[in-house]
């Protein structure tokens, strides 16, 4: 196939998607950073040629029979390669059109949201840092290359996170992000290391054909395909690792839509789909990773339940709905996380949207507050904002609804109930958290109403000033993603039949009980209604039932205490634990001990001089001595 | 082994240009300090451009010992200047051309009895350059030696924090390495009944006998490994960094640390292989520890220098993991990891150096929120501590890599543990990079000047060289392979 | 045994035993007449063993100058016994284990030593045997011995001459 | 015949060792000196008997030199130690301990 | 017979008796009247001849003194040796305040008899020359040290270093009687004969023991080192470096010619060697760490290379020996700069404190050059001629095996390297109390301390012709000619 011109083509198209980002990310750091007009304008630029490049690629390809890999070697050192090319199949085509289109809007939204902040320019670098290292990760032929990428978008985020690097939990939470990924991302680079190891490549189209791994014990497969999958616990923020990501919001708003909803967290489940043949073929492993989805999500739903924080409700839900999809895949129904995954990336990076604009206008990101500012009266944003919502809550007949469905098919089909009963919960709990938001936004309380004790203090985002100007960039990407939002779904059969040819397996078989269409409906129909009662009805109070129970409010605003136990496993194991052995071990022992034997060198020196200054006879007295001494040892 | 013999002594002309660049700056009058300067710049300049010259023009095709020059020295002890490079020492090579001429540009504005610097640092880089190209014996150690004794003086006189303690305590550690390396390396020349130094003719697997190796081998290790900050014998590498200008710094940590590793491959592996294979797990554990040790220390530091110098320890650890692996992933990773290693640290002190030198200060609680001040110079500190970390796209992210796969391969749980490490690494650079770069403004520094691009030419440089071989490895691995393919085929099994 | 072996050992005894109480006197006059004595018996056993010259060298040279010039010096700075102790205890008990070791160490090694048990013949070297053979074979040696002594006078001379002149001005000098 | 010649290094030996004895242990500067002369004439006797032994008269001659060079030293150590008493007022070794 | 094989011999001789001519002349007026420096320029004019007359006899051989007396190669590397080391102590003797001016005569004409007497003692191939030769030095040197004007402390020292040696010598003296009845000679080349043989019987060991501990007092090594830092301390700072330089390169050569006469040696002998080496070593270098007066540290280094050097001689083989002729050359050079440095900066003769080097780098750079040179060559750091000397011991060492002792060695080295770092210390980076004027060094002084640093590297980085010198120079011990 080289040489021909379809394969120059699609080459020359990956490699400008791919670097045209990276080129304008190194000229804006290097050169353009006073001329922050200048910057954006690369910026946006690069991103648009991706864009067009992948929507491109995606037409070209649109009945891609077989995955095509370009590859070349990147380095070889003595009986080892590594491999550096691209792989393009249906999944990819999805997943940089996604990204790409996404990193587009965000860009261009961006332009009204950051407008005047003293970093434009250096954020539209890391803008396009992350384009280029989210693109190429979507494009990586071996899994050594996308753990390079993948380590890239870990960066970019940590950056972006830490934007206002001035403000400090903004630093922490960069750092926090970017150490708990980094803890998944061992697990991961262990993982990879030892397939490495044990089969000598690394290629994806390698691993996910089933002939490659025949022979690999399964109790390896197993222990590899968990450590892997830990560099997707860290990245797409599911149970343990999950707590950076609601720290995270810390950062621009445009940046919590586009790394921690849309695209980046999503890469641990563009992960898990693109190694999903090689995932499948140990059981114990995906049975692991359905249990660790469901719970990530039963656990987000819940503490979303009980925020104020609106980019925190989203961020929560961002974990629970990334559960959802990680269930869907563990459950076998690739088609369902992947769809689950495009649907989502659409409706949430609507709603981060919808909310950035709020709080770029009110400069708060408290619920209660912005519905008192009375937030309702901008109505582009609050019409996307409630279409989002509806969205996330599987409302039909919006996309969210169709990925729902499918999700629960897939799960539906495993034997144990226990899956698909708590899928349903979490349909219901999601429903009533996103519309929890939307009445507190859309009916303000009366003045005197009792609120809520605030629990969580610092939520007011302060940073740059307030702009009234730019207001129209940031309205076009709602209205385009609102548009997508309400017709994505009707293409769910086509988009069924791009997917799953690609596949290799096709994971949710046929028989879907006619139940299954309503119960999610229901459910969700019935958590908006919950939310209707207790946040929307006129007079509601506006507290929620889970605020009634202080012990489980409070767990649920202390996120299970989950952070609180890293807090404590940091500061006291590591850090006032091991590392302070450490450091006392090599000041006091190590250190101890060589000042011990220098200055032991020196009190003997002071011994021995002590000795020379003795009185002459005792001099003589040695030479006697020792001259006895050597002949005694003669008949030694 | 290929024997390539130079057509004009490129070599020893780097020798040259340090040594009459040192004697020029001795006759230079001691108040024109900018002239000093000017000729030192120049002189290392000359020196860059000639090991890059060598860099780029050794055929990596061809591999073995290129650029040969072969003196008979003192023919009665089989000594001889004698040297060339091959793809161990080329990397290393130009490590030190460019952490030598940075190391010069980083000084620019020293002002307190330059001239006596300036010779003194050039001593120290002629006996570095000479041992990373000397392939007689007692010329490495001579070389050795020569590197090691301006230090004292470098540190001692123009040194910061406990300089005079910092200062012994390294010259005493270091020449307790040579203690063990001289015996050692006679013990070699009189074991081969050749009565020759000559590396070339020493080096055939079976010249020594096992028992001879391991012993040989032993006290190689120990000699040299003080160099490389193996743990235990690691302490007096962050006090000697703290105290050390930066210049000094930069070379200390980014060439003279690697002299240990390089000379634990260059005479110790490839001299006694068999002490090696015997020896490696024993270095293996030793390294290990050395990974995790450094950086849970460094976790704990308050001074900005002891924490590079305790990651360098974490890092070095890691060269130490890959050329006890026994493999040629290993070796390659471990070469690669020096040079990286080297290009890192040097960056990290020098942009330390930078904001020192306006603050007065490298207490981490006493900075802070250097970012808004002098942000270039903060870019440049970040992105070091992001290729200490291991990021991909810098260069060290590939020596880990391939050390930890070689690990993976003859010591699994160990690269399970220095994998881990990776994110106690993480957590201590980024919480150095926060406290020092990020948070509020610090009043007392606001006013002060960010780099300006003649200053920050050094830096420039550095990070250039960490994000091309980041995103071009095999720039380096092509040269390093020529020699580490034929030394483990060579290797009796 | 014969006479002369009698002898030797009377003598030695005589020398070992004058020795012994010589360096055990607290008056020092006393030692030195000791020590005289036993180099008388030095000097009889030189002439038992052949050497009658030497033996008269002894008597002259060393009983009788060097001796006297210790009397000399002891007589002309007229020490009074101090109240020095004779025999620190920290000085005699080392020594005398040291000293002991040593003899019983020489006395086995030369017992042990194969060649040195046969008894001595005996054998006289006359005086004129005796020059011939010093200054055939050792004139350097006396060349050599000349100038030592005479490095010996110049150094008496100039530690013991200049001292009255110089000790007032040597005391301001010191530090 | 006399004794064998092993009896007189031994007589010659012990000797020796009083001289040791006495110049290690006698607190004053002129004992020590005496000590030294013991010393020496022991080693004259053994040379002596050493030259019997033989039949070889460097023996003798070596004696014939120790007693110039006894006369040396004891003139120049008498000399050193008389000028020190006068500073001093001294023969206690111990009393000079300026040196340290 | 030719004159010019004993021609240094004769031409010292003839020098010491200048000087005491000149005793006896009328008394000159003093330097501070504007009197000339008689004695001064004599000297350095005859010691400059004397290196001159050397050098013409270094090809010399042959016996004198019916064969008590050989001329050879070895003892003509070594009087050129001595010859240089008095001209490098004359030269420092400009401005010697330190003896008192009416004795200068005396002065001058014992150092050139010790000289002379130490250059009979290279060449003496007798018991008795080699005793008397010895003796001859030690009482030129006991009256040298006694001689300083600062009475009280030449006194002690002289009282101490003469009481020390003429013990050692009377212990030497023993082991001689010992040595030659066991042997039947006292004649050294005939030793070498029959010594092998009779090398293991006890009363030869005892004797070689006892003879060699003379020797080793002149060496400074333990036990009969307790004189060096008092002598070094008492006496004036020239006499100091005459001892340090010239008598102990004297010392090395005789030691050398005995032990070359035992052959291969025993183990006892060995062993013995190898432990007087080892606690020389030790106890020099922890001595010299605490130590405030810089002579009495140098004193106590002394040890600590005579440690070094026994190595050298404990290996029983020409690589050792030749290793410690170079080493001999090494510290006479090494030696002499640190005390030319001394002497340079205490123009009064006081004994010098180390602290009192501060701020020399700079009132003086070239003597602080000159010192850091002297001082890291004495610890042995390449490329000085020091290292180079070491090298060669431990390349002959280890060639027999010995490479704990190597390594024992080497370890010592560090620490010696901590005290002289000490001494670094106070002249590159303490400042003075209170400012001090940079000193006068009058140009040959300069023009001395550039050829010491010149010296000292270019023979550490380019041995091979003194290598060479020194291998061909071991040659007639072994009955090479």
């Amino acid at each position: 196939m080289a040489g021909s011109p379809a394969y120059a083509v699609d080459l020359t198209a990956m490699i400008a998607a791919t670097m045209l980002p990276f080129v304008s990310f190194l000229t804006i750091l290097i050169a353009t950073r006073g001329r922050p007009r200048l910057s954006a304008g690369l910026s946006i630029g690069s991103v648009t040629i991706s864009l067009a490049c992948s929507i491109a690629l995606l037409a070209l390809h649109f009945h891609l029979a077989a995955p095509i890999e370009f590859s070349t070697r990147l380095l070889a050192s003595g009986g080892l390669d590594i491999p550096f090319g691209f792989l393009l199949d249906r999944l990819n085509l999805l997943m940089i059109a996604i990204v790409s289109a996404i990193c587009f809007l965000v860009q261009v939204y961006s332009l009204g949201y950051m407008a005047g902040d003293p970093g434009f320019s250096r954020y539209y670098g890391f803008m396009s840092l992350f384009t280029w290292a989210m693109m190429s990760l979507a494009l990586s032929a071996s899994l050594l290359q996308l753990y390079f990428f993948w380590e890239l978008v870990g960066l970019s985020s940590y950056l972006l996170i830490g934007f206002w690097y001035e403000k400090f939990s903004a630093t922490q939470a960069g750092k926090k992000a970017f150490v708990m990924t980094r803890a998944g991302d061992a697990a991961f680079f262990i993982g990879l290391l030892l397939l490495f190891v044990h089969t000598g490549d690394l290629s994806i189209a390698h691993l996910d054909s089933r002939s490659a791994l025949s022979g690999v014990s399964p109790s390896f497969l197993t222990l590899s395909a968990l450590l892997i999958f830990g560099g997707i616990v860290g990245k797409s923020a599911q149970f343990p690792l999950m707590t950076w990501l609601p720290d995270a919001m810390e950062g621009p708003t445009p940046v919590s839509a586009l790394l921690h909803s849309a695209t980046m967290v999503a890469a641990g489940v563009y992960l898990f789909a693109r190694l999903f043949p090689f995932f499948s073929m140990s059981s114990v492993a995906m049975t692991v990773f359905l249990a660790i989805g469901t719970i990530s999500m039963l656990l987000a739903s819940t503490m979303a339940i009980v925020s104020r924080d609106i980019k925190k409700v989203w961020a929560y839900s961002t974990i629970s709905q990334l559960g959802f999809m990680i269930m869907a895949l563990g459950a076998g129904g690739y088609f369902a996380g992947v769809f689950h995954l495009t649907t989502h990336a659409g409706f949430k990076a609507l709603l981060f949207l919808c909310s950035g604009v709020f709080i770029h206008r009110y400069e708060t990101n408290d619920i209660y507050e912005l519905s008192r500012f009375g937030a309702r009266r901008m109505v582009i944003p609050t019409v996307s904002i409630v279409l989002g919502a509806a969205a996330l809550s599987g409302l039909p007949p919006l996309s969210g609804y169709f990925s729902k469905e499918a999700i629960m098919g897939s799960l539906a089909a495993m034997h144990n109930p226990l899956w698909l009963a708590a899928g349903l919960a979490g349909v219901f709990l999601t429903a009533y958290y996103s519309f929890r938001v939307i009445f507190i936004l859309l009916f303000p309380r009366a003045e005197g109403a009792a609120s809520p004790p605030p629990q969580e203090a610092g939520i007011t985002a302060g940073g740059h000033a307030a702009h009234e100007s730019g207001y129209r960039a940031m309205a076009w990407p709602l209205i385009i993603l609102s548009a997508v939002s309400v017709i994505f779904g009707f293409f769910k059969t086509s988009f069924k039949d791009f997917i799953g040819g690609g596949a290799a397996a096709g994971g949710a078989a046929g028989m879907e009980p006619s139940w299954l269409h309503i119960a999610p409906l229901a459910l969700a129909l019935a958590g908006v209604g919950l939310a209707w009662v207790e946040f929307g009805r006129k007079g509601a109070k506006q507290i929620g039932f889970v605020d009634r129970m202080p012990v489980l409010s409070r767990l649920f605003a202390e996120r299970w205490y989950i952070d609180r136990f890293y807090g404590l496993v940091v500061e006291f194991v590591i850090d006032r634990g091991i590392s302070r052995l450490c450091s006392q071990n090599d000041r006091k022992v190590i250190d101890g001990s060589i000042d011990g034997i220098c200055e032991g060198t020196v009190e003997s020196g002071w011994v021995v001089a002590f000795l020379q200054t003795g009185m002459i006879q005792y001099r003589l007295l040695a030479i006697l001595g020792v001259l006895a001494l050597l002949l005694l040892c003669f008949y030694f | 082994m290929h024997m390539e013999p130079a057509t004009f002594p490129f070599l020893s002309a780097i020798l040259l240009s340090c040594v009459v660049g040192m004697l020029t700056i001795m006759v230079i009058p001691e108040e024109r300090h900018v002239l000093i300067k000017q000729v030192s710049i120049f002189f290392s300049g000359v020196c860059l451009l000639l090991t890059l010259y060598v860099f780029f023009a050794f055929n990596r095709s061809l591999g073995g010992l290129q650029f040969v020059e072969q003196v008979s020295w003192i023919p009665t002890l089989g000594i001889s200047y004698f040297n060339a490079v091959d793809g161990f020492s080329l990397p290393n090579l130009l490590l030190t051309g460019i952490v030598f001429f940075t190391g010069v540009l980083t000084m620019w504005e020293l002002n307190t009895r330059v001239k006596e610097y300036f010779a003194l640092y050039f001593l120290l880089v002629t006996g570095v350059f000479g041992l990373f190209m000397s392939m007689d014996l007692f010329f490495i150690f001579v070389w050795y030696d020569v590197s090691l004794f301006p230090m004292y003086l470098l540190i001692a006189i123009w040194g910061t924090t406990r300089k005079e303690y910092g200062a012994m305590k390294l010259t005493l550690y270091l020449l307790a390495g040579s203690a063990l390396i001289l015996p050692a390396i006679i013990f070699l020349w009189a074991k081969s009944g050749l009565n020759t130094f000559s590396f070339v003719s020493l080096m055939h697997p079976g010249m020594f006998s096992p028992a001879d190796q391991k012993f040989a081998f032993l006290l190689l290790f120990l000699g040299f490994g003080i160099l490389a900050a193996v743990w235990p014998m690691h302490t007096w590498s962050p006090d000697g960094h703290v105290a050390a200008p930066h210049g000094v710094s930069m070379v200390h940590a980014g060439v003279l640390m690697k002299i240990g590793s390089f000379g634990v491959l260059r005479v110790a592996i490839m001299l006694c292989p068999l002490g090696w294979i015997y020896w490696a797990k024993s270095m293996a554990v030793l390294a290990v520890i050395g990974i995790i040790y450094g950086a849970l220390v460094g976790l704990r530091q308050t001074d900005l220098k002891y924490v590079i110098g305790y990651s360098s320890v974490s890092h070095m650890g890691v060269v130490g993991l890959g050329l006890s692996t026994v493999t040629v992933a290993g070796l390659n990773g471990a070469v690669f990891q020096m040079f990286a290693h080297g290009i890192m640290t040097a960056l990290l002190f020098s942009s330390v150096g930078y904001i020192y030198d306006r603050t007065h200060t490298k207490l981490i609680p006493e900075l802070g929120g250097l970012s808004r001040i002098m942000p270039v110079a903060s870019a440049f500190f970040i992105l070091a501590a992001l290729a200490g970390v291991g990021l991909p796209g810098l260069a060290n992210f590939w020596g880990e890599l391939l050390v930890f796969l070689a690990a993976f391969k003859v010591y699994p749980l160990f690269g399970v543990i220095g994998v881990v490490t990776l994110v106690i690494t993480a957590l201590f650079m980024l919480r150095v990079v926060q406290k020092t770069f990020y948070g509020p403004a610090n009043a007392r520094f606001a006013g002060l000047p960010d780099v300006s691009p003649w200053l920050g030419t050094p830096r420039i440089i550095l990070a250039a060289v960490l994000l091309i071989l980041g995103l071009y490895p095999s720039l380096l691995f092509n040269v390093i392979r020529t020699a580490s393919v034929p030394f483990m085929n060579g290797l009796p099994r | 045994m014969t006479l002369y072996g009698i002898l030797f050992y009377l003598i030695s005894a005589a020398v070992i035993g004058a020795t012994a109480i010589a360096i055990t006197r607290k008056n020092l006059m006393h030692a030195v007449v000791y020590l005289i004595v036993s180099f008388f018996g030095t000097a009889m056993l030189f002439y038992l063993f052949g050497a009658p010259l030497l033996a008269a060298f002894e008597v002259i040279i060393y009983a009788g100058a060097i001796m006297v010039l210790f009397l000399f010096v002891v007589m002309m700075i007229r020490e009074e016994p101090s109240g020095e102790s004779v025999f620190p205890a920290t000085q005699w008990v080392p020594a005398a284990f040291f000293c002991l070791i040593y003899v019983f160490v020489a006395a086995a090694m030369a017992v042990q030593t194969p060649g040195l048990n046969a008894p001595l013949k005996m054998l006289t070297a006359s005086p004129i045997q005796f020059a011939v053979h010093v200054f055939e074979y050792h004139w350097f040696s006396i060349e050599v011995v000349s100038l030592l002594l005479l490095v010996a006078l110049i150094g008496a001379l100039n530690l013991g001459a200049g001292k009255s002149a110089h000790c007032g001005q040597d005391g301001e000098e010191e530090k | 015949m006399i004794a064998p010649f092993s009896h007189v290094l031994v007589v010659a030996g012990i000797l020796f060792a009083l001289g040791a004895f006495c110049a290690v242990t006698r607190r004053n500067l002129i004992m020590i000196v005496l000590g030294i002369e013991i010393m020496l004439n022991a080693a004259a006797i053994a040379f002596v008997g050493g030259s019997l032994h033989l039949d070889n008269l460097d023996g003798q001659t070596f004696v014939l030199f120790i007693l110039a060079v006894a006369a040396t030293e004891v003139s120049v150590g008498l000399a050193i130690i008389v000028y020190a008493f006068r500073r001093t007022g001294s023969f206690d070794p111990a009393d000079f301990n300026l040196l340290r | 017979m030719n004159w010019i094989t004993e021609g240094p011999e004769i031409f010292y001789f003839g020098a010491s008796l200048w000087f005491l001519l000149l005793t006896f002349a009328a008394p000159q007026k003093p330097v501070s009247n504007g009197g000339r420096r008689r004695e001064y320029l004599s000297a350095i004019l005859l010691a400059s001849v004397g290196i001159l007359v050397c050098l013409a006899s270094v090809r010399a051989e042959g016996w004198l003194f019916i064969r008590a007396y050989s001329v050879d190669l070895f003892s003509q590397v070594f009087k050129t040796l001595l010859s240089l080391g008095l001209f490098l102590i004359v030269s420092l003797c400009g401005s010697i305040s330190d003896i008192d001016e009416r004795r200068h005569n005396e002065f001058y004409f014992l150092l050139f008899s010790c000289t002379l007497a130490l250059m009979l003692l290279v060449s003496a191939d007798h018991l008795l020359s080699i005793y008397l030769s010895l003796e001859l030095s030690s009482y030129s040197l006991y009256i040298l040290v006694a001689l300083r004007k600062r009475r009280a402390l030449g006194l002690e020292a002289g009282i101490k270093y003469f009481l020390t040696g003429s013990f050692a010598a009377a212990v030497m003296l023993f082991g001689m009687a010992l040595l030659y009845s066991s042997c039947g000679t006292a004649y050294l080349p005939d030793m070498a004969k029959v010594l092998p043989g009779l090398i293991s019987r006890p009363t030869v060991i005892m004797g070689l023991l006892f003879t060699l501990g003379g020797f080793f007092f002149k060496l400074a090594v333990f036990p009969f080192h307790s004189w060096a830092p008092d002598a070094y301390q008492g006496a004036s700072n020239q006499v100091a470096g005459y001892i340090a330089t010239a008598s102990k390169v004297a010392a090395i050569a005789v030691v050398l010619r005995v032990l070359a006469s035992a052959g291969h040696g025993s183990a006892y002998l060995v062993h013995v060697l190898v432990i007087l080496s080892v606690v020389s070593m030790t106890l020099g270098n922890l001595a010299a760490i605490v130590q405030k007066d810089l002579k009495r540290l140098l004193a106590f280094s002394t040890t600590a290379h005579s440690g070094y050097v026994l190595i050298a001689l404990l290996v029983l083989d020409p690589a050792g020996y030749s290793a410690a002729i170079f080493y001999a050359l090494a510290l006479l050079v090494m030696k002499f700069t640190v005390f030319m440095v001394i002497v340079e900066l205490a123009p009064d003769g006081r004994n010098l404190q180390i602290e009192e080097l501060a701020g020399l780098h700079k009132r003086s750079p070239i003597m602080a050059l000159a010192l850091l040179v002297a001082l890291f060559s004495l610890a042995g750091i390449p490329p000085t001629v020091g290292f180079t000397g070491k090298f060669l011991i431990f390349t002959a060492a280890i060639q027999k095996g010995y490479v704990a002792l190597v390594i024992i060695a080497m370890i010592n080295v560090v620490i010696s390297l901590y005290y002289y770092l000490l001494v670094i210390k106070a002249a590159y980076l303490l400042e003075p109390a209170e400012a001090l004027p940079p000193l006068l060094v009058s140009f040959p002084k300069k023009l001395l301390a550039g050829f010491s640093i010149v010296g000292i590297v270019v023979a550490g980085f380019f041995p091979y012709w003194l290598i060479q010198i020194a291998n061909a120079a071991v040659l007639p011990l072994f009955g090479g000619r």
